[in-house]
């Protein structure tokens, strides 16, 4: 029902589609693969409507369609999910959803008990338990994706295109989706479903169409498609999935966590985190799962100094007691920080790559207050080759990189501090198999090399291919400690689902 | 002989200290007026009550090659290199209203004496109040020194009789709108005074204003400084007290010839001319007109 | 109570704390400050800032700024007075247009919404950076109203005009009416109204609200012709109290104006804040003139003092907020 | 060419084209305006904004506004006039302490940068706007400078003091030289040293900066005393080339810098810009006041003119620049 025919998009410097052709059946659930950089988002910004000048057509039910602005597209009735969350943080998640499409009386005034109630309904269907006037900055990102999900959802579309609706919500919440996406599925409507995470499309997906470099590769039916022959085409080449080899060192702890607790921001009375105790030794990859909003980031933030005034407990490096009152002194002990959000935390959007990348070491490439450029580029060139990042040259700016590419400039950033041990945040949130196997190698490396790693993580699987331990927390406690040997799915599962459900 | 001739290729520049006060306005433009109709280029330039500003108009003028300068001073001090600058040059200076501290920088200076003007309108204050009473002050600019010569020649005189009060000195930039504000609410913390001396005619107006919505119209007395026309009218009217007028088409005009002696080679110019300032009140205001004296 | 209630709530009476403080200090330090008549020249007094400020509140919260109301002021109020004054006279087919007062308020408003439509314009189209449009605009209206007044005041305009200033309504006086309807109403735009979501929407994240379909430059050049006709609404007051329209009326009232925005809670980044909290901004700032001058305080302190009880009152703000 | 250089690039030189058009036209239409003197004295006069102007570049980069520079250089030439005329004196027991050139002058620029540390301070410890802060301690300064000067201007500095606003060095006014040693020392902080990168890095993404262990406030504190120490630096020209410190020198002076630094295409939501943009919007800005008056345009035009060019200049920037 939705046809593009031979899309070109340029943008200064990369062609992001080269005369792509794709066609979306409605009552399907179309899937689109490709690496970091395919050009998937651009693709989907055009047909909805976002990036108005390209080359090619867009058919919609036979007719061509040229949408100057996303609300033509609204109106011609496609319906996106951004892969980048576009919320505005302190409207409430009522006034996020209706934003452009307010329900108002015949005095032109706001209806608000309405579009309370609507919202109410829509969160229900979704399963998110906060209230619909919840202001949207006091929602964690995968909640806030939910948010997003609503918005999608609220006026009756044809085409629904989802990019990365996933990325940030834990197993159960997808069960949601899906859900949902069966019963879109059954009013016959048209869905594009992007995701990295290819068991997700044998799920849901019926057919599946290939993007690589900018180019269609292939499309067809789901039915009989093999997980290795997807990637194969999305690679373009075999992957060597990675086995780990044991090499954590029995001798005394890198990093010892005893009894921290966390206040709530905003009540002191709540806590965030419990009285939590671990160890990272070196050599060893740590995961710690939870669901969403288990208390994950705070527990890594915290240990990174973001938190000093509303925590508490001891922490100790090598034997050594420390108290961080910031990163930068966090960092210096030898600790650091992949954030959960790139955009908000990892990046400085409008600076190049080898400015990002260099950030944090800035003080060890200076000579009398003189920047050593050189070193600099260096730094930056190194990385690049080592992280594979996609890039034009180390002077691109990263906000024109594509997510899993940005996402690899943030790790550059932080393995140039030469740290001891390393925390990443849903390290791969939003990165295609290739990289994500890139960065598991890698972390692999950095644990072989001596570095104590810390891996938070939603995706069970994830967490099971790289840790050597595996923590378990739920609401803010540590619910469950398991070696890779003894882990199982399930087991986890049940040590993560809160006892209060 | 072919003198228009050669006026055309003079250019006269009018650099006055700000054209936010219509007083100035009237200055500048008066000066402006008869320089062009003694037949030439002129133009006027506004130094926003900023000498440095100043100092860049002198530069531009010189170098753009203005003959000579009717010159309105932002400050008595910070002028005097601009007026040297110009002298230098070869260019001769003709101050109007307010003075430069040098004794030969300028050709001539054709001042009003604020000081002096004050000192009678303050001799007028003291008669009229009957030696006692409380009464407040509105400055104009603080940081400008006119601001404070007018004061003081006032205060020369009233401080002298210890039955005047001063319960309140307030500043109101020259402008009628503060100084209204400020009025009201000096009349609330002082209900009691019985007049108000105020830097410029702009603030008398503003005070007087004041005193209608405070229902005191009458019973306070404002004096001013300047003789704008609205202010004349007021005076004729009862509104408003006195004031010291002062006579800038009489020195725009004088200026303007000067400069034209200037270029048909007069050179023994009177250092100063001091055009005094006159007390205006209900008794006399009928010979008087804005800015100047019927005739 | 919901979070977002709790925050705006916080954001609307974090000032109270600072001006009530004020008040306390101030009435014992002055028996005339509590005075009924002392609290209606207060009033009265910032009726003006008060008009132009919310103007300034819409558009900051679109996350720009305006620093053209001070001249817009002075232009619409000499514009206003001339054509009472004189109407228009077109001497070459020697035609003339004599005005009411109404008549002419309705082209001084249209003059100042025009004006700030124009703001707007360039803002959006042209991409130019508010701060930068909005300073050119304050130049160029500031030599229009020159050009047009030739630099004199435009004096004794007739009662019925001087009413707006100085009359009283239901013992109110006509001015307090005026800056309490411009309130209400901007509240109401604000807190009642699509276009009030779309503002906030633009200042607190230009791009969603644009991926929702939102017309920003629309709601943008609405935004700068409100602020541009309530500018001219404060003319009217200013030049109606001094019966005389002042070729250098509201020289830096934008400064009180965004003073008042600020201290009020509403964040110069845009996105957040309220009209109440402004209301409370520029109150306090009335006050503070108004006592410094009960006190009698000399005019050099004066200017050290009321910079730094503004530092102080947006420190209490902070100090309570929990936000940021 | 990569894309970044080629956008540094484009920020760079966009205003070059204003600015050569500007001059094309004056010197068509003005024979006295390609003359050397000419030159020396555009360039004499826009010194001043030029120091004020970089500082304001620095403070404006990490998405931060300086607006207290005119008070700042009014009370710090105050200052540098006061102690090289009177220095100090303690009545009580009569100690006495004279000032050499030098001395006098240091302790001027102390105090600059000493003001602008205390603006950096109040926006990092207690969160307060920049916006405001500076906006209080741009009263705050102006009624130090009266309670210093007592409003009375401080004249005949001596013939050394004078030599820096008026003396020639090399066949260059000293000023000139000032302001390029200023510019060039920026240029090399801003592109050639970590400060720089931390600079560009808080004013893109403030967040990612703390997280990558940039002590933010450190920087912002540096930034700000230095925009104060230029403003301090311009107070000494102005305060030499007058031979006289006025109360109310460099009112409105941050107005002219902030268009310096925006006509120069640096962003005022921070992390974009650079020096070398600030300097050709300073000489724009200069030049235009030089053309206006060459071209004998009246006062009152010249108001608007002025406006409708700095509008223009920002718009061909827009135009030309591929980014937004
Ligand atoms: N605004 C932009 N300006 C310049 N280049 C861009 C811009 N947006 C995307 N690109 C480039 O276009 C290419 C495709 O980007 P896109 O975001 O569509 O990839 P993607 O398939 O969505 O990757 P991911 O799976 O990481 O989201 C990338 O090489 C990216 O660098
Ligand atoms: N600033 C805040 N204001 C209110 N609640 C907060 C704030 N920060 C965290 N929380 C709450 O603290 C809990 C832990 O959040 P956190 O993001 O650490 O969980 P998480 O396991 O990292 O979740 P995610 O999978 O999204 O990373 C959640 O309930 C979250 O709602
Ligand atoms: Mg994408
Ligand atoms: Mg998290």
């Amino acid at each position: 029902m939705l046809v593009a025919q031979n899309i070109t998009k340029k943008f200064s410097g990369v062609t992001a589609l080269d005369n792509v052709c794709l066609e979306l059946y409605a009552g399907k659930v179309n899937a689109i693969l490709g690496e970091n950089g395919a050009g998937k988002s651009t693709l989907m910004k055009i047909l909805s409507g976002v990036y108005p000048d390209y080359e090619g057509k867009v058919l919609l039910n036979g007719k061509q369609v040229n949408f100057s602005n996303p609300r033509e597209a609204q109106h011609a009735g496609i319906a996106i999910i951004h892969q980048e969350l576009n919320l505005v943080s302190h409207l409430s998640i009522t006034e996020n959803v209706f934003l452009g499409r307010e329900i108002v009386n015949s005095w032109g005034m706001l209806n608000k008990q309405a579009m309370h109630n609507k919202t109410r309904e829509l969160l229900n269907r979704l399963k998110l338990s906060v209230g619909a006037d919840t202001l949207v900055v006091d929602l964690k990102v995968g909640q806030q994706q939910v948010v997003e999900i609503a918005k999608a959802l609220l006026t009756d579309c044809d085409v629904i295109i989802m990019d990365e609706p996933t990325s940030a919500i834990s197993e159960s919440e997808v069960d949601v989706l899906f859900e949902i996406i069966e019963d879109l599925r059954r009013e016959n409507k048209a869905i594009v479903y992007i995701s990295h995470k290819l068991d997700e499309l044998f799920k849901i997906a019926d057919r599946y169409i290939v993007l690589r470099d900018g180019c269609t590769i292939e499309s067809g039916d789901m039915k009989g498609m093999t997980h290795d022959a997807l990637i194969h085409k999305m690679v373009g080449r075999e992957l060597n999935v990675i086995q780990k080899g044991d090499n954590r060192s029995a001798d005394a702890p890198l990093l010892s966590v005893q009894h921290i607790n966390l206040q709530h921001p905003e009540n002191s009375k709540r806590l965030l985190l419990k009285d939590l105790s671990f160890n990272l030794f070196k050599g060893e990859v740590l995961g710690i799962f939870g669901l969403m909003g288990a208390g994950r980031t705070e527990l890594l933030e915290t240990i990174f100094g973001l938190n000093h005034q509303s925590a508490n407990g001891e922490l100790q490096v090598e034997q050594k007691a420390v108290n961080f009152k910031s990163p930068a002194e966090a960092m210096k002990a030898g600790i650091t920080l992949v954030p959960e959000d790139r955009k908000k935390h990892g990046l400085i959007l409008g600076l190049d790559v080898k400015t990002n990348i260099g950030l944090t070491t800035l003080e060890t490439m200076q000579s009398f207050g003189w920047l050593n450029e050189a070193k600099e580029e260096r730094l930056a060139k190194k990385y690049i080759e080592v992280l594979k990042i996609k890039t034009p040259s180390t002077t691109q700016t990263v906000k024109n990189l594509s997510g899993g590419n940005q996402q690899k400039v943030v790790l550059a950033k932080c393995l140039a501090t030469g740290p001891k041990v390393l925390m990443l945040d849903e390290p791969t949130r939003g990165i295609d198999i290739n990289a994500k196997n890139e960065i598991y190698k890698l972390i692999r490396e950095l644990a072989a090399d001596g570095l104590g790693v810390i891996v938070v993580s939603s995706e069970l699987p994830e967490i099971l291919a790289i840790s050597d331990r595996i923590l378990v927390m739920a609401e803010g406690n540590l619910t469950a400690e398991f070696t890779a040997a003894e882990a199982t799915e399930d087991k986890i599962l049940k040590a993560a689902i809160p006892n209060s459900i | 002989r072919n003198q228009s001739a050669n006026n055309q290729s003079k250019k006269i520049a009018v650099i006055v200290s700000t054209l936010n006060n219509p007083w100035f306005v009237f200055l500048a433009q008066t000066a402006a007026a008869k320089a062009h109709s003694l037949g030439y280029e002129t133009r006027i330039f506004d130094s926003q009550n900023n000498t440095a500003l100043e100092t860049d108009h002198f530069e531009n003028a010189i170098a753009s090659g203005y003959k000579a300068i009717l010159l309105n001073p932002t400050d008595a001090n910070g002028s005097v290199v601009n007026v040297n600058r110009a002298k230098a040059a070869g260019i001769p200076v003709f101050c109007m209203d307010r003075e430069v501290n040098s004794a030969n920088a300028a050709t001539s200076q054709i001042l009003s004496d604020s000081y002096s003007g004050s000192v009678d309108v303050g001799k007028y204050f003291v008669q009229a109040m009957h030696k006692k009473g409380k009464y407040a002050e509105l400055l104009g600019l603080v940081s400008d020194n006119n601001t404070w010569n007018r004061s003081k020649g006032f205060h020369s005189v009233v401080d002298y009789y210890p039955g005047l009060k001063m319960v309140a000195q307030q500043g109101a930039e020259f402008d009628e709108n503060k100084a209204m504000e400020v009025m009201e609410s000096i009349l609330q913390a002082h209900p009691d005074i019985e007049a108000v001396f105020c830097g410029n005619d702009a603030m008398a107006l503003g005070a007087y204003q004041a005193l209608i919505s405070a229902g005191k119209a009458g019973k306070v007395k404002v004096f001013g400084f300047d003789g704008a026309a609205d202010v004349v009218q007021s005076i004729k009217d009862g509104k408003i007290a006195a004031t010291g007028m002062q006579f800038p088409q009489v020195m725009a005009q004088t200026a303007a010839i000067y400069a034209d002696e200037y270029f048909k080679g007069k050179r023994d110019f009177p250092r100063k001319i001091p055009v005094s300032v006159e007390l205006v009140t209900q008794k006399n205001v009928t010979n008087y007109i804005a800015f100047g004296k019927k005739n | 109570m919901s979070s977002n209630k709790y925050r705006a709530y916080l954001i609307k009476f974090q000032p109270l704390i600072a001006l009530i403080v004020l008040c306390v200090v101030l009435s014992i330090l002055s028996d005339k400050f509590l005075t009924a008549d002392n609290g209606w020249n207060v009033m009265r007094q910032i009726s003006v800032n008060i008009c132009i400020a919310v103007g300034m509140t819409l558009v900051v919260l679109t996350s720009g700024i305006d620093l053209s109301v001070g001249s817009v002021l002075a232009l619409c109020g000499a514009i206003t007075a001339g054509l009472l004054k004189n109407g228009i006279e077109i001497p070459s087919n020697n035609l003339f247009i004599g005005f009411t007062v109404l008549g002419a308020i309705v082209m001084g408003l249209l003059v100042g919404s025009i004006i700030g439509a124009a703001n707007g314009y360039t803002i959006t189209r042209f991409k130019v950076p508010p701060f930068v449009a909005t300073l050119a605009m304050l130049t160029i209206a500031r030599g229009l109203t020159m050009l047009y007044t030739k630099g004199f005041p435009i004096s004794v305009l007739g009662d019925n005009f001087a009413q707006i200033g100085t009359g009283w309504f239901i013992g109110i006086p006509v001015p307090v009416w005026i800056s309490v309807i411009v309130v209400l109403a901007a509240v109401a735009v604000t807190s009642k109204t699509p276009l009030g979501r779309y503002i906030y929407a633009i200042g607190g994240n230009e791009n969603a609200a644009r991926l929702s379909g939102i017309n920003i430059n629309r709601v943008k050049i609405i935004v700068y012709s409100m602020a541009g006709a309530l500018a001219a609404v404060g003319g009217m007051i200013v030049t109606s109290r001094l019966d005389s329209a002042q070729p250098n009326a509201g020289i830096s009232y934008e400064l009180d104006a965004i003073a008042a925005v600020v201290i009020g809670g509403t964040s110069l980044s845009g996105g957040r804040g309220s009209i109440w909290g402004t209301v409370l901004g520029a109150v306090i700032i009335g006050v503070l003139n108004n006592g410094l001058v009960l006190l009698n305080v000399s005019p050099f302190w004066q200017q050290v003092v009321k910079g730094l009880v503004i530092l102080l009152a947006v420190i209490i703000d902070k100090a309570n907020s929990k936000n940021d």
